[in-house]
């Protein structure tokens, strides 16, 4: 890739235009601005403009504020991990699994932890899917058990071995204190404990995350918002072990 | 700006509610669950924790569990353990943590006396319940009646501590209620942790002591700026009553107490539902706290429109379940949201009507509007919008409590200028559009006229085979929110247990009889 | 939605506003103007500019002037240099800017073959504005209509390059109507600057070539979106006609050519203001551009609420000029806007009855509608969900174009996301109360209905005295945006110039045929 | 002023968060949001969340993003010019006046150059003033006089001579591509050349101005947003040259 060195652009090239919001603790006046200003100034930003500040009480005040960064970014250093696979249709999944494999591919998937939200899961696993795309219960390429919200990681993983499962699916949605990052490690480091972690693919999802945070936690891939059941199991068609 | 729905529609819906609602009565009277009696204890003086954590009320009701006591109510054998040791209530319950008593093997004392001493012992426990509702009535006399809409936000950092100044800015940002948002999954816990608590996800755990240090600051603040400020928890899970008498008792003023959420949302046993709910609610009606119900929750996970009716419905059952306790309609926030897809084409009139039809149904009720969630976007800017949009229905029919959306929704939970614009939203379309449902009559059989009665009739229809099921049958085969929910399934039924022919509830009696229920 | 207004009123204010501008027929026969001289040899072919940026037809006419040949009208004279010299008019002018050339010195040829020459020439250069007209009605039959409320928004960085790259990227993002805001007081010169142009500020200069620029990017984008989008510019200022031709022969759609916003607020000559507007209107009605008002104005200084019958009253009069001039009601984009103070009480209801009240008074126009401006907030997040109550209003109202409310109105002139936010949030809610105007009716003799009909009486009352006092007098009076604007004085009155017996216009003149005024 | 270091805060101390907005020239996909991403680490920020991206078209992405900051600021560090003359009422200023100087002060002020903004200088100085505080013209302590739009520096500097003034007021509203702080240069190196910067007060203002900035283009003082003519002549009450 060339080097090719971008800025953020408001109205004109390069011209580095953010707008930023945040919540400092000082007083709303001249004293709390200038904090605003120079806390930019630090950030590498010039051409600060505090334009908007609010007095929130309890010692805060609220900044809007537009600046110029002066951080530019090479995009020909950029190397993102993307999920590779070439998407399938279902049909098209259903015909390659049956050719590669001769077998349904087992897919055992759950929302662990304190962590109930369904609706991600669900929309990748069950019959219905998302936005008019069937889910992975309805592939006759898998076998899909879906075991809901709260499930511990411990249950998950013993329900993986017991059902000889090639791929485990985790969704995680609550992030407040990275509470997902702490849960998303506990099951990858009990899955290599019990020394399955080779034996089945581990794939997680959920709005904050990606590719590439899933496989620097150690997962085989990771999908965020917006994806479907046709975006995985075409991930899991091509990379499940035999 | 009036919308005609059909009378008949509306007595025939109400009357299905009412029937359904009715099988519940012998449920109801003769039977009881660990909460209701670790509830019991709690207001008659048992508080606190051992060393590892578990709550005194817990260790006592296992305890009398145990001692096949239980059946017979704690009331009994916790005021005779009192009046024959001479020992407060929490002295008992320290003693049976410590294992250096067994309760069932406390002398029996002459029955009248037993009963007497526990007359008084009521008399005291309901006494703090009432001289805190007295208060909040003070409280409204001298700054005068909360605004319509309400302007409610929540606090959900986790820590009770950073949740009060959080709290308190808001107050200062306009907010007429504070809801601390519980640690995830809260409702499941079979227990209500003890003390002040900092290590919350999602939310803060609910616990008394927590809700004193709220309750605290927001005296405080209401007082810097002459408004009586509502605080608001849920009452929801496996421990209803408890967490509304722990409300009672540190004036809370709103309690989250649906009587289906945790059957449907949290797989807890539909009949250890129904029986916390009917005293949870009691000792609201009791506390004059008002509660809440959680329809919204249906529209997170069936589309708004065509379940539009699975909301009205369940208001209705609520309402039956509310009136049962003693709940009076002015302290009925029943619940509904706005959760249309913004892709529709006319979201904002479908969502006219059904705010319309749940106002109209329930004109006394200070109806509970949750905000855009499942259509929140991670662009701030459109869901900022959204909540406008929210506002201008709420303003526009009159809806009492208005859950104030933020613009943050679909990415953390509220940081400090997330609530400060929420407010401001708030505060802009209430007051750019404060007259307008007087100027404009609804055309007569338009499409908001019509649909409105489609989801009345629809809810009516519904009613009806759910009465013709029975409640629970119809939760069986997943009437509501597409979920099914067996009878003897869920987490908690081993907590209910049937009442002996002397079992005694002198606080349920007491309450009861004054609330004329 | 129907606003019931009394109309013996709308009768009375239309007719003196009729009467107001009657006034001006003397006015408007018998003089000229250097501007207007200039758009005559620009429709001969004049073009360009010398070394030093002077423009030519500026050369020419400043040279007949000097020659005093102005009075007869430069179309004489040009037209028999052309045809003595056989040149182009551009040469002609070539060689006035070099010097090598007295216009006023060559030969006259017989007065028959020059005015047959004339109009030929006249012909000619009317083909262009006609072919431009053609174009844009296939196109529209091509695409379809245009969108009710349109979504208007400006590209203003000062360089015509990075105008294009903002405007393509706003349609794609869904624009109707793309608007170039002028660079700062462009207004004041009298001469339009040649050439692409990349230095303005807080806009970017009306040049022709930018004009063509500009509509290439958009035919090419309009292509591939699949709909025909609008260009549009001002015609204010010093140059109204000048700047109306170049629109024709490059094909803008839009024109902002207000009658009176030069005199009130750029301080030019009142006379000079009304010559120039006449003859720029008749070219935009011949060429099948939709003028637009600037009644706007009026409002980021004096208050909304007070001064709304000004609006009204000069919507009417404005109206009635543009009548004059040919321009049809379908092609008047009469102007008002949303500015009214939102710590106002009700402000929605005020912007509601304001607006219906433009609609019901003008409903064959496509009114525009301006968005919060001097009450827009540096909190962005405030100023776009008033951008949202305002796209409301429009909605419900019916407007025909929406100036799209930017967030960061209060800080700068649009960035690209501003742009793309701003349309988001017009999609939104226009979709989201679609067809919410059938559904309500205005309560008889409510606010909203109370308060149009009070703007009307006193837009009413206000042209009944304008018309005693004749619009000069009463603009001298401080009568309109309470500003002072003496008959002579101001701007460009010395390029104002009564018209020789012999006078020849044959542009005005064959248009005012065809436009049968 | 002691040591005191404050960071942004979202709900817990010091968290750093910040809401941001910009556009970049990158397509609308995980490389896109892997620049973004890379921009705000170069930038000194962490958890950087990328929650939102979409396609502005023409090759933009419009980019939202919550992330901390590694970046702090001690409040005890900041020095920040306020105007600190005490606001008096238009009564103790005209009594002040009328005490110090025992003449009436001239005042003259413009919107200058291209800029034709004067609502902001009409607030200052016409009699009715702005939101129910009276403009200089009311005061019996000045002698004001408001040129109005798009004043030449050169005509604004003589007319202050040929009327004596002791006070020019500037007002500059027009801001893009930093066209102010060119006039308001331009405006002060010609007093200078013309040898009267030091015998009138000049004094500027404008809704992206404040003093700090006013004092290092070299004038008196500077007023922004919200100011009303108390504060300014206030101001030139106490610091007028007698
Ligand atoms: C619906 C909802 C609920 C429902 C959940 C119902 C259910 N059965 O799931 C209810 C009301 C129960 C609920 C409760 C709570 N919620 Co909630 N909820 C939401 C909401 C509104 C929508 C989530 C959703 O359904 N999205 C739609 C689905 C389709 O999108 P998705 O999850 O991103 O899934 C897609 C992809 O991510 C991916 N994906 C997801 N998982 C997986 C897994 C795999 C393997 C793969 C391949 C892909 C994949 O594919 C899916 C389809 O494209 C969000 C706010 C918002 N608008 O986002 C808050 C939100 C997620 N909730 C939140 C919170 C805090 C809670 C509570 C903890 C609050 C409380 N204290 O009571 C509780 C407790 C729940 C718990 N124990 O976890 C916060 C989380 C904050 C944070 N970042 O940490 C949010 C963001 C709201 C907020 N701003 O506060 N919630
Ligand atoms: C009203 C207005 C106009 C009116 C002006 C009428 C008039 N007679 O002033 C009209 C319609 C004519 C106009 C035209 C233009 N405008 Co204009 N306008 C505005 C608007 C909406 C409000 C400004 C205002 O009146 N504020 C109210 C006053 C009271 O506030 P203020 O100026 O800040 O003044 C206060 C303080 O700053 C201070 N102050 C100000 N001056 C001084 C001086 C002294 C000495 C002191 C002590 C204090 C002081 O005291 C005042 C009272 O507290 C703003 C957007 C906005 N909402 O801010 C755009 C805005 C300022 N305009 C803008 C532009 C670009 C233009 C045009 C160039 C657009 C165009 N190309 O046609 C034209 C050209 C004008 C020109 N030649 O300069 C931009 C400027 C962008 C930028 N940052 O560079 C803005 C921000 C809009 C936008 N987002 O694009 N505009
Ligand atoms: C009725 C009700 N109870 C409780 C909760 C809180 O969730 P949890 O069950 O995790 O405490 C909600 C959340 O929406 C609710 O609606
Ligand atoms: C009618 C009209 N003409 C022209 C302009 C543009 O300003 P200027 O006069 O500086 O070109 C405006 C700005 O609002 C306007 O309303």
């Amino acid at each position: 890739m060339d080097r090719q060195v971008i800025k953020p652009y408001g109205d004109t090239q390069n011209d580095g235009k953010m707008q930023l919001s945040f919540v400092l603790p000082v007083s709303a006046d001249e004293r709390g601005k200038e904090a605003a200003k120079q806390l930019l100034l630090k950030m590498g930003m010039y051409d600060v403009d505090v334009c908007y500040i609010n007095d929130l009480a309890e010692g805060f005040t609220h900044f809007i504020v537009f600046a110029s960064t002066k951080a530019s970014v090479d995009l020909g250093s950029i190397d993102v991990k993307v999920v590779q696979t070439p998407v399938m249709s279902m049909e098209e999944i259903d015909e390659y699994i049956d050719e590669r494999y001769g077998r349904k591919l087992t897919v055992i998937g759950a929302c662990i932890e304190l962590d109930a939200h369904t609706v991600g899961i669900d929309a990748i696993m069950n019959m219905k899917g998302y936005n008019h795309r069937y889910g992975l219960e309805r592939y006759n390429g898998f076998k899909a058990m879906n075991l809901g919200a709260q499930v511990n990681s411990e249950e998950l993983l013993s329900k993986a071995i017991d059902n000889n499962a090639d791929v485990v699916l985790v969704s995680q949605v609550v992030t407040q204190k990275n509470i997902h990052i702490k849960n998303l490690t506990k099951l990858i480091e009990l899955a290599e404990a019990e020394g399955i972690r080779d034996k089945i693919l581990f794939i997680c999802g959920g709005p904050r995350l990606n590719n590439e945070l899933a496989i620097e936690l150690g997962y085989d891939a990771g999908f965020g918002s917006g994806t479907y059941a046709s975006d995985v199991a075409s991930f899991i068609a091509h990379n499940c072990k035999k | 700006m009036n919308l005609n729905i059909n009378k008949h529609k509306v007595e025939e819906a109400r009357g299905y509610a009412r029937e359904i609602v009715a099988e519940f009565k012998p449920l109801l009277s003769n039977y009881s669950s660990v909460t209701i009696e670790r509830t019991v204890v709690r207001l008659m003086g048992v508080d606190g924790a051992t060393s590892d954590g578990e709550p005194l009320p817990n260790v006592m009701i296992d305890h009398l569990a145990a001692a096949n006591c239980l059946e017979k109510g704690a009331a009994y054998y916790l005021a005779n353990a009192m009046l024959s040791l001479s020992c407060s209530a929490k002295e008992i319950a320290k003693q049976i943590a410590e294992r250096s008593l067994d309760i069932s093997k406390v002398d029996l004392l002459p029955v009248d006396r037993v009963f007497k001493f526990i007359e008084a012992l009521t008399e005291e426990g309901l006494d703090k319940v009432r001289q805190q509702r007295e208060y909040r009535e003070q409280m409204w006399e001298k700054f005068g009646a909360r605004k319509t809409p309400a302007k409610y936000v929540i606090v959900a950092t986790g820590n009770i501590y950073e949740d009060v100044i959080q709290a308190k800015a808001a107050v200062k940002q306009g907010a007429d209620i504070i809801a601390v948002i519980r640690s995830t999954a809260q409702s499941l816990l079979d227990y209500v942790p003890y003390g002040a608590t900092t290590t919350g996800f999602g939310g803060t755990f609910a616990t008394q002591e927590n809700f004193r240090i709220m309750r605290e600051g927001l005296d405080e603040t209401g007082e810097e700026v002459g408004r009586y400020i509502c605080l608001t928890n849920y009452a929801s899970g496996l421990c209803m009553p408890e967490i509304s008498v722990m409300g009672a008792v540190e004036r809370l003023d709103i309690m989250l107490n649906d009587a289906m959420y945790g059957i449907l949302f949290r797989d807890i046993n539909m009949k250890r539902t129904f029986l916390d709910q009917y005293f949870s609610r009691m000792i609201n009606a009791y506390a004059g706290i008002e509660i809440q119900t959680g329809e919204d929750n249906y529209l997170t996970t069936s589309d708004a429109i065509e379940k539009a009716y699975t909301v009205t419905a369940s208001q209705l059952i609520n309402e039956q379940f509310a009136l049962l306790s003693g709940v009076p309609s002015e302290k009925m926030g029943l619940g509904h949201a706005f959760e249309i897809d913004p892709a529709m084409e006319n979201s904002v009139l479908y969502e006219l009507a059904h705010a319309l039809l749940t106002k109209t149904l329930l004109p006394d009720s200070p109806v509970k509007y949750m905000p855009p969630t499942k259509f929140a976007s991670t662009n701030v800017f459109r869901t900022h919008l959204m909540n406008g949009m929210f506002n201008f229905v709420a303003q526009l029919t009159g809806q009492g409590v208005q859950l104030l959306g933020m613009m943050t929704e679909a990415v953390h939970t509220p940081h400090l200028a997330d609530r400060a614009l929420a407010l401001e939203n708030a505060d802009y379309i209430f007051k750019a559009v404060r007259d307008l449902a007087g100027e404009i009559v609804l055309k007569h059989d338009g499409f908001i006229t019509r649909r409105a009665n489609q989801v009345l009739f629809e809810a009516a229809a519904f009613l009806g085979e759910v009465k013709n099921m029975g409640l629970m049958k119809a939760m069986a085969a997943g009437s509501f929110a597409e979920i099914k929910r067996d009878e003897n399934g869920g987490k908690g039924l081993e907590g209910v247990f049937k009442k002996d022919e002397n079992y005694i509830n002198p606080f349920m009696d007491k309450m009861q009889q004054e609330l004329e229920v």
